[in-house]
């Protein structure tokens, strides 16, 4: 029987955890199968529920988040036949252990591209929500795809917060929205969690566009948000689920856009938005980051972002 | 005069308030559609069925002791610091320096060298709005709320942009070396040729917190400082008149306080995660308010609510882990846990008291009748 | 910075401000009637959940609205059997209310609307819309009043209008009625209230009452009127920012108001990195940025308000017989 | 006074029936029965006073027919008919007010704005308010009860809050008025002027309980007396057939000494010598304008003066805990006003001792026990401390013997001070400050709301003291006190002494005078005038 160990943001976070939930619910409908899960409290419950479902022999154990690294490695060895997958890691070295990573930066680059095709101020807008690396690594991508499409174009960039509620402030996220907007932003990407979910509903009532995250957001408000920047976690914890005990592992998966893994939500919902021109450049782009044409640069590579200043 | 004997007030009334609680707590799992009785079990041999389940259950107690003594040390002194979870924030970064920067040959000079840095850090958090309300009158509540926010800002900032290793995604310090890993119960007890599980995080710093409990008793309820901190705490006209100094008695309340917030640090930090991450005191702070509330700021009442409170979180985790029960369910019985034995206590004392003013009564007039 | 930009800034302060100012309104009254009420940010999360929650199955704001209150109203009433009927610890029973609220606005949303503890998005006439003042429109181009009209003093939902109008009913209400003498002297004296013939006890509940009153309604003006939703833990700290400014305004209500709007404007700046680096003439790190409303609450704190003497009864069960 | 009254005064001065009579009331706090089966008939027109230990029982009897507590078993009768009062609403609607023991006034809120409050006339103040300042101003006229109605309660003086607190009473049309130790806190002008309104309002029908701790008082004022002791009612008897000592036999139990025996004072050396001593508080108001005083060893130097004229501010310098400016000597060596060592500590090292004015706000802390209170300011002592530990055993012991010496009760040193009666929380203090020998002994209010019997004893301690050639001063607003203990009397006013006098030269009338801020000239004339 699988296991699912969600980040510490809960199963449902309308994003990167809820993903996995639904790539796991799909597997299980499709399968008829059963998998065991658990929404942690705590950070000392990271390497509490790794053991637990290692020693119930749950197998193979898919756990997310960067978080779950380090007790990941602590725990890992004990269990040499138990298999796990661990999403948005890549430097851990274990023969039981399959590290899958986005390029969220990429995916990101594209939504960018978009953004500043369909401004038409040429200013467009980032709202993270907790200020950690991960985030800055989506808003670092976002900024470059910007400024490939439209080089004069300027990029604002806001931090929600510095405590997890940042996660969860719809409030701040919609009046970080109209600030921007107030600077001449007319579309806005946001990576933000629950904040996000402001985020798009302030771009919705003032007209201007918006960008989701993570899962396919664009059917919050039809017509009115852009596209969304999709990240397969939910494609990464059914294959994982669907290889069971058969799962590869002692490899880093990256899921980037050539895997597919990260990639823009085209869809009925906003259909009338994207032109032909955007999506020509969009693919063109994303043939040409495949082909290793283009660099998209990573915020990791040295901590800091080529197109914007955090 | 007292109504009740000792042990009912001891502990008949806690007792009876922890079942109400608990009744409503079934009727809500009832009420999502699961099994009370079941999850009951569940979150009993979850957390104290094996040693494996108080492994868990005494490190999250541990972290509460310390925060719990922090809010009453400075309850006594008539302070209310909110601020628990910054200082314990602080703390953190403290042991973290400590245990980074400096070569230790062995765990335990760099447990002493760390719980100093604990202490300090979360001392100096705490010692700045005791000095704005000594000498400014800036009201403590805000202050500590406020320094809560900041050293949130502050710990992001170092974690993010000087302690994080080069690369890494996760804004976390590196792990600390290995010398300065403290050893878990399962390395102290086994020595003794008991056998406790490996894998649980509970660590030395539980003796630490004993050790804080116990010490707090003495300064409190034995020392002069103590005294004269108590009597500050009561009467700040009385403690002038008898040459009590609130600047001093303010000041030293808050740094022991904050001091004691710091050193959950060599817990968590330290003892369980051996890095420092960016969330690492997960609201342990105001867990301490509730704790030392419980426990009516004496520190026997907070060792023994934060062992409640430590059974709630494993507990509660061991639900999550094996029903389907949502973790806000664990949220909401711990609010049941702090209103009926916290709030509502009064409403089972009144009848208890009543009922033993009658038996008093009843006592006493046989006594007289007999004597007639 | 432009005068379109401090308009812009001064709006958002506004905003911001209100759920504050509603909250720390609510508080003044139970405060001021002697009951300390940590609890203030749990009964606005139970609003802003009943209220999305309500008007989403029903279509109707006003009904959300009611809802709200009343879900505080409940919080409120348990608040008051706690500290009024059994004579408990305040500070205990508010920690309490705000566990209660997290968890179970959760557990009821996942149960009702299974969409991961959150209420759908509302439309329509499930939210309150902004309103738009008379000759909001036509004025707007006029220099100066123009923007100050149509884009600060017009356009906000009719809750923001209603807690601008509870300042001044508050002032009133306290300190010119037979009611807010009464209130004031059960916070200061109860048994002076006692001794004239006046419940204690009816005064704490009606203040405890309006205190969930004015909560539920902040509530229902996070979900409801600046988001169209419920998203857990939305409340995300207000509750304590209202305790905050309450102390800084010193149980008064003007003052109340001067300090959310100043909590509010420091909100705002946050928001507009810009413009504050416009102000100091250089870069800020984003985590600064964060802390700085934070500090200069402090520093206000320290430098100007001084002592705030909180009601003298407060906090204090009122005990006749021991 | 409206016609209604007029004619409910003309209609119970008709009957016979009494005023108030209340049968069997009982009523028991937790295990203290405080009130056991009483009762008592009031008739109207007249002054009852009600006596006895403190403790005994009285202010609750009286709370209870005022609506404040509940009794558990008994009746009360107003004007010969039954009457439910389960409030103190009930309570006024009968035409009953009371002045509290401890004052219930809302100390930040104005004179006029206590007064309506629980009697407003409508929804709105305003009109109240208009209201009551037209009633304070006629009852102003009629009785002399001047106060300012505009006033905050916190600003004006004790003797002040009383008035208002009886203004309150009447203003809410009371016939029947309840007054618990009303003179405790009054100066003798003051309580003179009380009983004056108090014989006018007995002219006009109205029917008054006094409960009092002074036998005087009684003697002089009522028609009729009870006595109380241990919540039972021991005796009622027609004022005009007791005297004083059989008064305080049956209250005590015992014969009680009414007067002080002291020997004439030998002198020793100036302990105490203070010169240009100046105060100010944190307002800026110039408490302290410039004192001079000496105390030798031996001697008692009795201050009289009315409440809030400097006396507090006086004992707060001496005894370390205000700061002052100008030059205080004890033993000849100067004592440190505003820096490092004015501080309680350092005075109880130089040999000050401090019974406080407030026992109950700086003499005790409430919530800790008697031997916790017994350290209390002394807690550094070598005898009560073992290293940075207190010594619990050694200072447990201590107050054993010193609760036996001063006979406090009951005698158990783990009582926490606030469940002792006044006079034994008073006995707990005097045995700390007065047992360590001191070589000046700063004391204020020795006797306030304590019953004859305890301050019979207290009394005695305090000789005491002075033969053993200690230097003394007392800070009273008794003057009975003050010139029965006293070998030398300063009065204060307004910040500054008036001048001295010694008892057995001058009267309570000569004093009363400097007291109002008469100088000496002033005083000489008016003497001569009369
Ligand atoms: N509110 C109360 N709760 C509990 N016990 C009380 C209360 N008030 C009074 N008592 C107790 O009832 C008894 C009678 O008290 P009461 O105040 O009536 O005495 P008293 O005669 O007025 O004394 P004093 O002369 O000191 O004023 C005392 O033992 C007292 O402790
Ligand atoms: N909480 C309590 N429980 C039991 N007995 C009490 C309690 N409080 C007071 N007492 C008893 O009450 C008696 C008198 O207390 P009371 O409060 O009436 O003092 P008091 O004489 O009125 O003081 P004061 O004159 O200063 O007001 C004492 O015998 C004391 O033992
Ligand atoms: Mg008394
Ligand atoms: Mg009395």
């Amino acid at each position: 029987e699988p296991a699912l160990i969600f980040d510490l943001g809960g199963k449902f976070d309308k994003s990167f955890n809820e993903a996995a939930f639904n790539g796991a619910t799909r597997w299980a409908e499709e399968t008829g199968g059963t998998f065991r899960e658990i929404e942690m409290q705590s950070e000392a419950q990271r390497e509490q529920a790794l053991r637990r479902f290692a020693e119930t022999g749950a197998n193979p154990i898919i756990t997310m988040g960067f978080g779950m690294a380090d007790p990941l490695s602590a725990v890992a060895p004990d269990y040499p036949d138990t298999k796990f997958a661990v999403i948005d890691v890549s430097w851990l070295d274990f023969p039981n252990v399959r590290q899958v990573a986005f390029a969220e930066h990429e995916g990101s680059y594209l939504v960018g591209m978009m953004a500043a095709m369909a401004s038409k101020s040429g200013t467009v807008a980032f709202v993270g929500g907790m200020d950690v690396p991960l985030i800055r690594h989506f808003g670092c991508g976002f900024a470059q795809g910007v400024k490939a499409a439209n080089p004069d174009a300027k990029v604002i960039a806001n931090m929600t917060g510095t405590t997890p509620a940042a996660w969860n402030d719809p409030v701040k996220g919609s009046e970080i929205t109209k600030a921007q907007i107030s600077q001449g932003a007319d579309v806005v990407y946001a990576a933000a969690g629950g904040t996000g979910v402001g985020v798009l509903q302030t771009a919705a009532d003032e007209g201007i566009l918006s960008i989701g995250v993570d899962s396919n957001q664009n059917h919050l408000h039809p017509g009115k948000v852009l596209t969304s920047m999709l990240k397969r976690v939910d494609v990464a914890v059914y294959e994982a689920m669907k290889a069971g005990e058969d799962l590869e592992t002692g490899v880093v998966v990256t899921m980037g856009l050539a895997e597919e893994g990260v990639g823009v939500a085209m869809d009925d919902n906003n259909a009338a938005l994207v032109t032909d021109e955007m999506e020509a450049a969009v693919n063109a782009a994303r043939d040409d980051i495949i082909a290793g044409k283009v660099n998209v640069v990573s915020y990791y590579e040295n901590d800091s972002c080529p197109a914007l200043d955090f | 005069m007292d109504v009740m004997p000792k042990w009912a007030e001891v502990v008949l009334v806690p007792l009876i308030s922890l079942l109400l609680a608990g009744i409503i707590s079934a009727l809500v799992v009832l009420a999502i559609g699961e099994d009370p009785v079941a999850a009951a079990k569940l979150m009993v041999t979850g957390a104290l069925g094996s040693t494996y389940g108080w492994g868990y259950t005494l490190y999250y107690a541990t972290n509460f002791m310390f925060t719990g003594l922090a809010v009453a040390i400075a309850f006594h002194a008539r302070l209310f610091n909110i601020g628990g979870e910054g200082q314990a924030m602080l703390g953190g970064l403290g042991v973290a320096l400590a245990c980074l920067y400096i070569p230790w040959p062995h765990w335990s000079l760099a447990l002493v060298g760390a719980a100093v840095m604990a202490g300090l850090f979360g001392a100096v958090w705490a010692a700045i709005p005791a000095w704005l309300q000594a000498k400014r009158g800036s009201h403590i509540v805000i202050t500590t709320i406020m320094f809560n926010f900041i050293a949130a800002a502050l710990l992001n900032y170092t974690l993010v942009n000087m302690l994080r290793p080069k690369g890494s995604m996760d804004p976390a310090t590196a792990r600390f070396p290995e010398a300065t890993n403290l050893p878990t119960l399962h390395d102290l007890l086994s020595p003794l040729g008991i056998e406790f599980s490996k894998a649980a995080p509970a660590n030395v710093s539980l003796l630490l917190a004993i050790a804080a409990c116990i010490g707090l008793w003495v300064l409190i309820w034995r020392t002069r400082l103590g005294y004269e901190i108590r009597a500050y705490g009561h009467s700040e006209s009385a403690a002038k008149y008898a040459g009590i100094s609130p600047f001093k008695i303010t000041m030293i309340a808050m740094i022991i306080s904050g001091a004691l917030a710091g050193l959950m640090a060599t817990n968590n930090v330290m003892g369980e995660a051996e890095r420092l991450v960016l969330n690492s005191t997960e609201g342990a702070g105001f867990i301490g308010i509730a704790v030392a509330l419980m426990g009516r700021s004496h520190p026997l009442g907070v060792f023994i609510a934060a062992i409640l409170f430590g059974f709630l979180y494993q507990g509660g985790a061991e639900l999550a882990l094996w029903t389907s029960i949502p973790r806000e369910l664990i949220v909401v019985i711990q609010a049941l846990v702090i209103l009926f034995t916290g709030a509502l206590d009064n409403m089972v004392r009144m009848p208890l008291e009543k009922l033993f003013l009658a038996l008093r009564r009843a006592r006493t007039s046989k006594a007289a009748g007999a004597a007639d | 910075m432009d005068y379109l930009t401090l308009i812009q800034l001064l709006d958002s302060s506004l905003r911001l401000a209100t759920p504050l100012l509603l909250a720390c309104l609510a508080g003044l009254f139970s405060e001021r009637a002697g009951i300390f009420d940590i609890g203030l940010e749990g009964k606005m999360l139970a609003a802003a959940f009943f209220s999305a929650a309500v008007a989403s199955l029903t279509g109707s704001v006003w009904i959300g609205l009611l809802a709200g209150i009343g879900a505080s109203l409940a919080l409120a009433a348990l608040h008051g059997i706690a500290s009024i009927t059994f004579r408990g610890n305040q500070l205990i029973s508010g920690v309490a209310i705000n566990f209660l609220a997290a968890g179970m606005t959760v557990l009821i949303a996942q149960s009702w609307f299974k969409q991961g503890g959150r209420t759908p998005s509302l439309m329509g006439g499930a939210r309150f819309e902004g309103i738009t003042l008379p000759g909001a429109d036509a004025i707007a181009d006029v220099p100066f009043i123009g923007p100050l009209y149509s884009e600060l003093i017009s356009g906000h939902s009719i809750l923001v209008y209603m807690a601008l109008a509870a300042v001044p009913l508050t002032w009133w209400l306290l300190y010119r009625t037979r009611f807010g003498l009464r209130l004031r002297a059960v916070g200061e004296n109860p048994a002076s209230v006692d001794t004239a013939g006046v419940s204690v006890v009816g005064l704490r509940y009606a203040a405890v009452a309006i205190c969930g009153v004015l909560c539920g309604i902040a509530g229902a003006y996070l979900s409801t009127a600046l988001q169209a939703g419920f998203v857990k833990d939305m409340s995300a700290g207000r509750g304590f920012i209202a305790l905050a400014a309450l102390i800084f305004a010193k149980w008064r209500p003007w003052y109340a108001l001067w300090a959310t709007l100043l909590f509010g404007l420091f909100g705002a700046l946050e928001t507009r990195p810009d413009v504050i680096e416009s102000i100091i003439g250089m870069k800020v790190q984003a985590q600064f940025l964060g802390a700085l409303p934070y500090i200069m609450t402090v520093v206000i704190l320290a430098g100007f308000v001084g002592k705030a003497i909180p009601p003298r009864a407060g906090g204090e069960p009122y005990v006749k017989e021991r | 006074m409206s016609d209604e009254t007029t004619a409910k005064r003309q209609a119970t001065a008709a009957s016979t029936a009494p005023a108030i009579e209340l049968k069997g009331i009982s009523k028991a706090f937790g295990p203290v029965q405080a009130n056991k089966d009483i009762s008592i008939r009031v008739m109207p027109g007249t002054i009852h006073g009600i006596i006895g230990e403190n403790g005994a029982g009285k202010s609750t009897l009286m709370s209870i027919l005022y609506g404040f507590y509940k009794a558990d078993k008994g009746e009360v009768w107003i004007n010969g008919s039954k009457t439910e009062i389960p409030d103190s609403q009930a309570a006024i609607a009968a035409g009953i007010g009371m002045v509290f023991q401890h004052f219930k006034l809302v100390e930040n809120f104005t004179v006029l704005e206590n007064i309506i409050l629980g009697a407003e006339d409508g929804r709105l103040l305003k009109p109240s308010l208009a209201k009551a300042r037209r009633s304070l101003v006629e009852l102003a006229n009629d009785y002399g009860l001047n106060v300012d109605p505009d006033a905050l309660i916190q600003d004006i003086g004790v003797g002040m809050q009383q008035r208002v607190e009886i203004l309150k009473a009447l203003y809410r049309q009371a016939d029947i008025l309840i007054l618990d130790e009303p003179t405790g806190v009054l100066t003798p002008a003051e309580a003179d002027q009380l009983f004056r309104i108090l014989d006018r309002l007995k002219s006009e029908g109205k029917t008054i309980i006094l409960i009092t701790h002074k036998l005087r008082e009684i003697m002089e004022t009522t028609d009729t007396v009870s006595v109380m002791r241990r919540g039972e009612m021991t005796a009622t008897v027609k004022t005009a057939d007791t005297s004083p000592a059989e008064l305080a036999e049956l209250m005590v139990g015992r014969k009680v000494l009414l007067r002080v025996d002291k020997n004439p004072p030998t002198l020793g050396d100036v302990v105490l010598d203070v010169k240009g001593l100046k105060v100010v508080d944190d307002k800026g108001v110039e408490r302290l304008r410039g004192i001079d005083l000496q105390v030798r060893a031996g001697e008692i130097l009795g201050i009289a003066g009315v409440a809030g004229n400097g006396q507090s501010e006086l004992l707060e310098v001496l005894g370390g805990y205000a700061d002052g400016t100008g030059e205080v000597r004890l033993n000849g060596a100067p004592l440190d006003l505003t820096g490092r060592l004015s501080d309680g500590q350092s005075r109880r090292r130089r040999g000050i001792a401090h019974v406080p004015e407030d026992r109950q706000r700086e003499g005790l802390i409430m919530e800790y026990q008697a031997w916790e209170n017994t350290a209390f300011g002394y807690h550094h002592d070598p005898e009560y401390r073992a290293g940075v530990l207190m010594n619990n055993a050694a200072i447990r012991d201590d107050t054993a013997e010193k609760m036996e010496r001063f006979d406090v009760r009951p005698p158990n040193p783990k009582l926490a001070a606030k469940n002792f009666s006044g006079g034994n929380q008073q006995k707990i203090v005097l045995a700390r400050e007065i047992e360590r020998n001191p070589d000046l002994l700063l004391i204020g209010q020795p006797t306030r709301g304590v019953d004859i019997g305890a301050i019979e004893f207290i009394h005695q301690q305090i000789v005491a003291l002075r033969d053993q050639g200690k230097a003394i001063l007392l800070v009273s607003v008794e003057l009975e006190e003050i010139l029965a203990l006293s070998d030398r009397i300063a009065v204060m006013f307004d910040g500054q002494v008036m001048g001295e006098r010694l008892p057995d030269q001058t009267d309570e009338k000569e004093l009363g005078l400097l007291m109002a801020g008469i100088t000496d000239t002033d005083a000489a004339a008016a003497a001569k005038g009369t």
